[in-house]
């Protein structure tokens, strides 16, 4: 945007073809985002997306920006760190939901509690994709799966409800069925100041036979149109907890924005030493080490 | 050794101010122009249990702890009991004789029984219950002859001004002490000048944090961990002065992967923990070995397996920083052998770990990071060397290759926010651009072989590291009855032990000291083996760590092992024992 | 060599399903009385990419996937591209004429090409369009001259009775290209006699999981991960039937704690992973050390460094199970060398982690866990050696020492719900009743030298461990050349070109292999390596890890090293160069 | 009890004596736990207490029963595996607000999930103990600690609004100012079946010089008092939301039992491997193991 001139769709658009299998929900997902970035004007070596291991994953490679493709479970500390490192970056942290609620529930958590200024896509598609199908924290109760052959014993984690309960400040499901309103939920994520999770239903045509873009579409609904008001923290529960709950209750599936605040400082905001900008751009070394020195005498 | 030093201890328990008091009296040596080494017993326990703390200080640079007290402060009965019948001959106990019996301990000769109300004179002064220490340490600057003033002004330094009223009681109550000594036999009269040049009194986790600064860090992420946890604590209190985010998080796991993300983003970063914290980095690690992101992590180590002796010294996480990761990947380990060292390294460690693009580990133990020790100053003259940045240009943009296949293993690097050289940093086998061989190129013919190429790069730049960092020191005489092996921290008590053998017994004993273990530096171990008439091997450790990666290296395995793993570190007194039991 | 042999590939997109296809006709080799074994070359994708698959089948026992195929199925145009060329002289190829061209290819003198619209035919028998990879399975079964019998008898188990039309289709399918291949050219004579006992076709993983039930296990804590994944899924399609829970949990961490704790209260527990899942285990297993709980923990190699090569074979996580966990504490690490040594070590692991009351790792790889090998059978007589309990008697309840300090190192091990028998397991250092050292007593002198008798105690088990295991196996002539060293898995491919050198070159050659790293046998090591004239070691990974060991170990050092860390699994072949350019 | 001898409170204390410093907070909790076990009369040497690395965590030690000391943050994956182990057996975990909210938080979240029957008991002071006062994840911010000099940045973590979107089916909060009310909680939360999480405010008298007796004493209510319906699940997340929260509200801290359900089945009665007992009770070996071979011919 620097010089005026339009960034086009295309630039965004790495050389790489996706390996996702055909029919996979991660495809919306990446022209969303895509979509999302171009109508932010974003540059694309001012973007870093970060992501696990994963089908979803491998989203970094197929994009035009700079990526971080970490391990399993760590791609919401890894892109916290490039955030506090150069907060002129636009940080997006990507990946599956056996990445961000499975092994990495932990980071996903505190980070929310920070509110880092940074975007985290999750392609729930309920299942572990990439090693050939066993069952997901997001996996519905009963499911059979290779490593549940006899189904599903534990409740599903509710990410939204989770981040309710822990600070993120903007909160939104969206639907790889619906990729216009996928692209709207990221752009909208992206601009939030501070944490913004995006929960993406995203079918895995594979291994997934369960919770497919028929039955999904069967269910869900804008939240927007029904006039949830995502201001209101009880109603945005209230939502949330339509699905997934220990009810086992499924017939109502909300899509759009559940919860956004813009009063909650971010922690780049109240991180002292970044009042003066940016790490990257501090010099390094000491100005006046001795004075350092006085304690030790 | 024959030297002249002063050696101090206090005892009670945890909560009674033994450390306070014994660093107040460092500081009080520091300024009187001694060398100070001090080692604190403490134990995983926030009040209660027993702790003491050791203060050696003489006119010459000291190395160890030393061994028994000339004083000693009792703030609890079982201080006395467990103490004082180590104190030397001639020495002195300094205790509250309303609540500190002496009676039927076996003293040594001539040992003066310093007790007098120190409560009740300390309430004279304060209702804090801390104060009675004070009046001690007053009594054992009289016996050690030094200056009321010193301790004045040290009190100022430690309280600032703005609590005049507290330095001020302080003062008067050292003073009751001083008196009390002065008006009751005085001196010991040890004979040690107390005046010269004040150094600088610091611990190892303040040297490696300062060493940190001076190189540029920018960026720590840590969970809090004993011994590690003081590097966070000092850095915290000086981040925002000088631009440092220093972030404590939720466990290690975070803390490596956030150091390695802010390394990639193009900021010097660290994280610090000890052994079980590292074990949770174990993977983090590896991941910067192989996007090949630089970061540097302190390990501290304490004394396990497992949980272990959290607050006790071991040199036992050796096979754990040569084990981390999958596969085989590029790091350099760094041990400091003194908390000059511990600045030196660490500033070291931040241009190693930016030159070859891939993690540094600097190893400390409980000893050397908490332990205050004297160093003359700090050369704050740190070359600060980035490494090939494709931002230096030469790098043209078009077909930018992150991962290009270089001689010497580095490839140039550009970092986000530089147009037009966007890349992705993959974990998974990827070619020169970053892209991903493990999806759908890996066992295809030329594919294998661009794995195998990426394999030889990568570890090519162990040969770089191996070059520029130094072999081992041979310390002492050139021919030597025995040559002791040792790395990190032990330098320190070995030396003495060696300076002991020569004066005491005409000995001449030399040591191999490693301050650079991997990659490991084989020919001048070699060369130097070669010459060694007989060999120990000297570590705090069950299994002798780091002599098995000598023998792995060289073939060479050293005729003797001397191995400490029960918490405590090495005194001068057992080492130069176990030499003349090996000798003899 | 020169043993009559059939080498098959099947090649295509992920999703093509040559796996099936080639475990078919495992099965059918299996059928017909061969031994068989099979590799699958893979990528880390769902759709896409390039796999294929080979299957070595032969009258006498095959060690290894082989070479060049005399058979070829080509799925896909990129299969022909890159495997025709390397079909033997006289093989044959078989594509769909419709969509696959073999022009312009170089291929062997005499290999035929059978093109025929495969996919036209197929689509005659069902709509699935894996149908076509039937009619070309059956093509090969009449190049091979097997038995269309077999080939249904094959289905039928595969789907089993329920699916009934699916294995008519498929056997009419078969039929059809058993039928193109009888009426253009027939048989490659290739003269195996197909006849004779069916035995086992299995995977490393399989036969782990067998060993696992057979000794007892009852809990398996897992998180999915190539290659151990398919532990897992075995293990949960068998558990309820077997009393045992498999679980699959959040993450690693949570893998070998909740295995540690099913540990401690008395059932055999058992966790599988590869290096990545490993890393992560790294702080538990240390645990399990410990608190002296038994456990075993499957470690199954792929190809590093981090994420690396998902499904490529490795064996660089030595280093990584050697040093996991801070300090010195008691592991025994065992690599089965083959499908057998997978069910005889997995269960061996057990008895020994429950006599020692220490984590036992199982070191398998990609190539051994996930490769269908034939076996004879096994034997489920396994003995289950629970060790000493506390509630075999013998042990007094009222001063009960859960770490009773002993000179095997083992105490008496009551379990949660003995009455009388209450303790606490700790990983702070404690006493033998179990109570912390750490918190109150750490640093006071008889309490360090109980924690020096704690840590005397658990590393005695040591000895044990290796007093129970057994050194290398010399294999080959007494009298060799040179001395391969191995472990794990590369006994297959690296016996075999012993094998070939033997015979192509009258080279005598023997190897030294070992199933039981850790601890080292160092004596038995000592005594072959002194006989041998010349040693390489051999093995999957950069720097010789285990090489690194056996010289830790006995200062020896292997005169030559071959290393392979490109993904792929050793061939006969390259051992043998590697041999003779040593020897020439 | 089995021999119709009442087991007396003496029965539940070890030898050792806790090294807490006086006036900790966990001494509350240890005598509370101590009774809530003699009233429901479970036998030492069924119970296995299972704790991390903390102050709080040294707990094992100064109860008689089967006690396992863990690593930090891993006391809830532990006493996972003993409960499945063996199912017969009362398993309570126990530790800091570092150790579980911190490290430990992911454990924490997906056991919730799993519903296992096992008793959690939090002894949250806000502040890390044992390595000398840093922040923890409880801390509030503008805490000033050793870590935070400038003080917390961090939104702290809402333990019960954590659980309450995660699926456990006993959710309670204690005090250590109140030694009666936490006896009473731990009881329900032991004999609830399913997991029960009981977070204690128990006050660190050493490093934490804020969120003291005295402060919570200004602040705390009995729920029970007011009305509240533990079986409303949008009330409690009311309730658990007054504090603390991201307004940073902090006037009216709720004490009882926030949630309670009892008609989710628990992990053990859902896992088919335990239909036959406790799994240290079946047999070893197997019984027809030619039947497994099949499948490999
Ligand atoms: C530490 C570790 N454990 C396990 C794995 C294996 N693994 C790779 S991807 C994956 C799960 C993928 O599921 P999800 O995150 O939902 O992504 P999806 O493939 O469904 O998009 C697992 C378990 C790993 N790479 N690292
Ligand atoms: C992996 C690991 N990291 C760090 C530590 C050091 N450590 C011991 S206790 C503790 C925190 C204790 O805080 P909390 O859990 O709140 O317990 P409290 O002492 O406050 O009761 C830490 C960080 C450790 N033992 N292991
Ligand atoms: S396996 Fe599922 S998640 Fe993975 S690429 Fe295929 S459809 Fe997508
Ligand atoms: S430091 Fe705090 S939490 Fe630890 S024992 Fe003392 S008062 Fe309790
Ligand atoms: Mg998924
Ligand atoms: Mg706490």
């Amino acid at each position: 945007m620097s010089d005026g001139k339009t960034i086009e769709l295309q630039e965004y658009k790495s050389e790489i073809k996706p390996t996702w299998c055909p029919g996979c929900g991660d495809f919306a997902v990446l022209s969303g985002l895509q979509k999302a970035l171009q109508v932010l004007q974003i540059e694309p070596w001012n973007i870093v997306i970060v992501s696990g291991i994963g089908c979803s994953s491998n989203i970094p490679h197929f994009l035009s920006s700079y990526g971080f493709h970490s391990i399993h479970g760590r791609a919401v500390p890894v892109a916290s760190g490039i955030k506090l490192a150069n907060s002129d970056l636009t940080v997006i942290a990507a990946g599956g939901d056996g990445d961000g609620y499975g092994i990495g529930v932990g980071h996903f958590i505190h980070a929310m509690r920070r509110n880092l200024d940074i975007t985290y896509i999750v392609m729930d598609n309920q299942i572990y994709g990439l090693t050939t199908g066993q069952a997901s924290p997001t996996s519905e109760k009963g499911m059979v799966t290779k490593s549940t052959p006899e189904g599903v014993i534990e409740n599903p984690v509710n990410p939204l409800t989770l981040a309710l309960a822990s600070g993120a400040t903007y909160i939104a499901r969206g639907f790889s069925g619906d990729a216009k309103g996928l692209g709207d939920l990221f752009a909208r994520g992206i601009k939030h100041k501070g944490f913004s999770l995006i929960d993406v239903l995203s079918p895995c045509v594979t291994y997934n036979k369960i919770n497919t873009y028929d039955w999904f579409r069967q269910r869900v609904y804008s939240l927007e149109k029904e006039g949830h008001n995502p201001s209101d923290y009880l109603a945005a529960v209230a939502r949330a907890d339509e699905w997934p709950n220990l009810d086992q209750k499924r017939d109502r599936i909300g899509l759009g924005v559940f919860y956004e605040r813009n009063d909650i400082p971010t922690y780049e905001d109240l991180e002292p030493a970044l009042k003066k900008g940016p790490l990257v751009r501090q010099p390094l070394g000491l100005a006046n080490p001795e004075e350092l020195l006085e304690e030790f005498r | 050794m024959s030297q002249k030093e002063l050696v101090f201890r206090i005892g009670g328990a945890a909560g009674d101010g033994s450390a306070s008091t014994a660093e107040s009296l460092a500081k009080v040596c520091t300024r009187s122009g001694l060398y100070v080494f001090t080692y604190t017993s403490y134990q995983s326990v926030i009040r209660g249990g027993h702790s003491w703390v050791q203060v050696r200080a003489a006119e010459e640079p000291v190395l160890s702890q030393g061994e028994r007290p000339q004083v000693l402060i009792c703030l609890n009965q079982p201080t006395a009991d467990i103490h004082a019948p180590q104190v030397r001959e001639n020495g002195a106990i300094i205790y509250d004789s309303d609540t500190i019996k002496l009676d039927g301990l076996r003293l040594a000769e001539g040992v003066r029984k310093i007790g007098f109300p120190l409560g009740r004179l300390a309430r004279e002064f304060s209702n804090n219950a801390l104060m009675k220490n004070t009046v001690a340490l007053g009594a054992a600057v009289r016996l050690f002859d030094m200056d009321l003033a010193v301790v004045e002004s040290a009190f100022a330094t430690v309280w600032g001004d703005k609590k005049r009223e507290i330095v001020d009681a302080n003062v008067k109550a050292a003073a009751a002490g001083y008196k009390y000594v002065e008006e009751n036999g005085g001196s010991l009269n040890l004979g040690l000048r107390h005046s010269g040049k004040a150094r600088l009194l610091i611990t190892g986790n303040q040297a490696i944090a300062l060493g940190a600064l001076a190189a540029g860090c920018k960026f720590l992420a840590q969970y809090p961990m004993t011994p590690a946890s003081s590097i966070m604590h000092w850095m915290a209190d000086h981040a925002p002065k000088h631009g440092v985010v220093v972030k404590q998080v939720e466990d290690e796991l975070a803390a490596i992967n956030m150091a390695i993300g802010a390394g990639f983003a193009g900021v010097r970063s660290m994280t610090a923990t000890s052994g079980g914290g590292f074990s949770l980095m174990v993977e983090g690690i590896g991941q910067g070995g192989m996007v090949e992101a630089p970061v540097v992590a302190v390990l501290a180590q304490r004394a396990g397996p497992s949980t272990g002796l959290p607050t006790k010294t071991e040199q036992g996480d050796l096979n754990l920083a040569l084990g981390a990761g999958q596969g085989d990947w590029p790091r350099a380990i760094l041990a400091p052998r003194n908390t000059d060292e511990c600045f030196r390294l660490t500033a070291e460690a931040f241009n190693l770990a930016e030159v070859y693009q891939t993690p540094v580990i600097v190893m400390s133990d409980l000893y050397l990071s908490e332990g205050y020790r004297t160093v003359e100053g700090f050369d704050f003259n740190v070359p600060i060397i980035r490494g090939l940045l494709a931002a230096d240009g030469g790098t043209a943009k078009d077909k930018y290759l992150r991962y290009k296949i270089t001689e010497s293993g580095v490839s140039p690097r550009a970092l986000p926010g530089q147009p037009g050289f966007q890349f992705d940093a993959g974990t998974d086998e990827h070619d020169e651009k970053g892209e991903l061989i493990s999806d759908v190129l890996a066992g295809i013919p030329e594919w294998v072989e661009i794995r195998k190429q990426m394999m030889d790069k990568r570890m090519r730049k162990l040969d770089g590291l191996r070059r520029d960092t130094k072999g081992p020191e041979l310390w002492g005489p050139e021919k030597a009855d025995i040559t002791l092996i040792s790395w990190g921290s032990t330098q320190g008590p070995l030396r003495e032990a060696i300076l002991d053998l020569q004066e005491a017994d005409g000995l001449p004993v030399n040591s191999l000291e490693y301050a650079y273990l991997f990659p490991f530096h084989a020919d001048e171990t070699t060369a130097a083996l070669k010459r060694a008439k007989r060999t120990m091997s000297v570590e705090g450790n069950f299994t002798g760590q780091f002599s098995r990666l000598l023998t792995a290296e060289t073939g060479i395995r050293p005729d003797h092992f001397f191995g400490k793993y029960d918490g405590e570190p090495f005194y001068p007194s057992e080492i130069a024992a176990k030499v003349r039991e090996v000798l003899g």
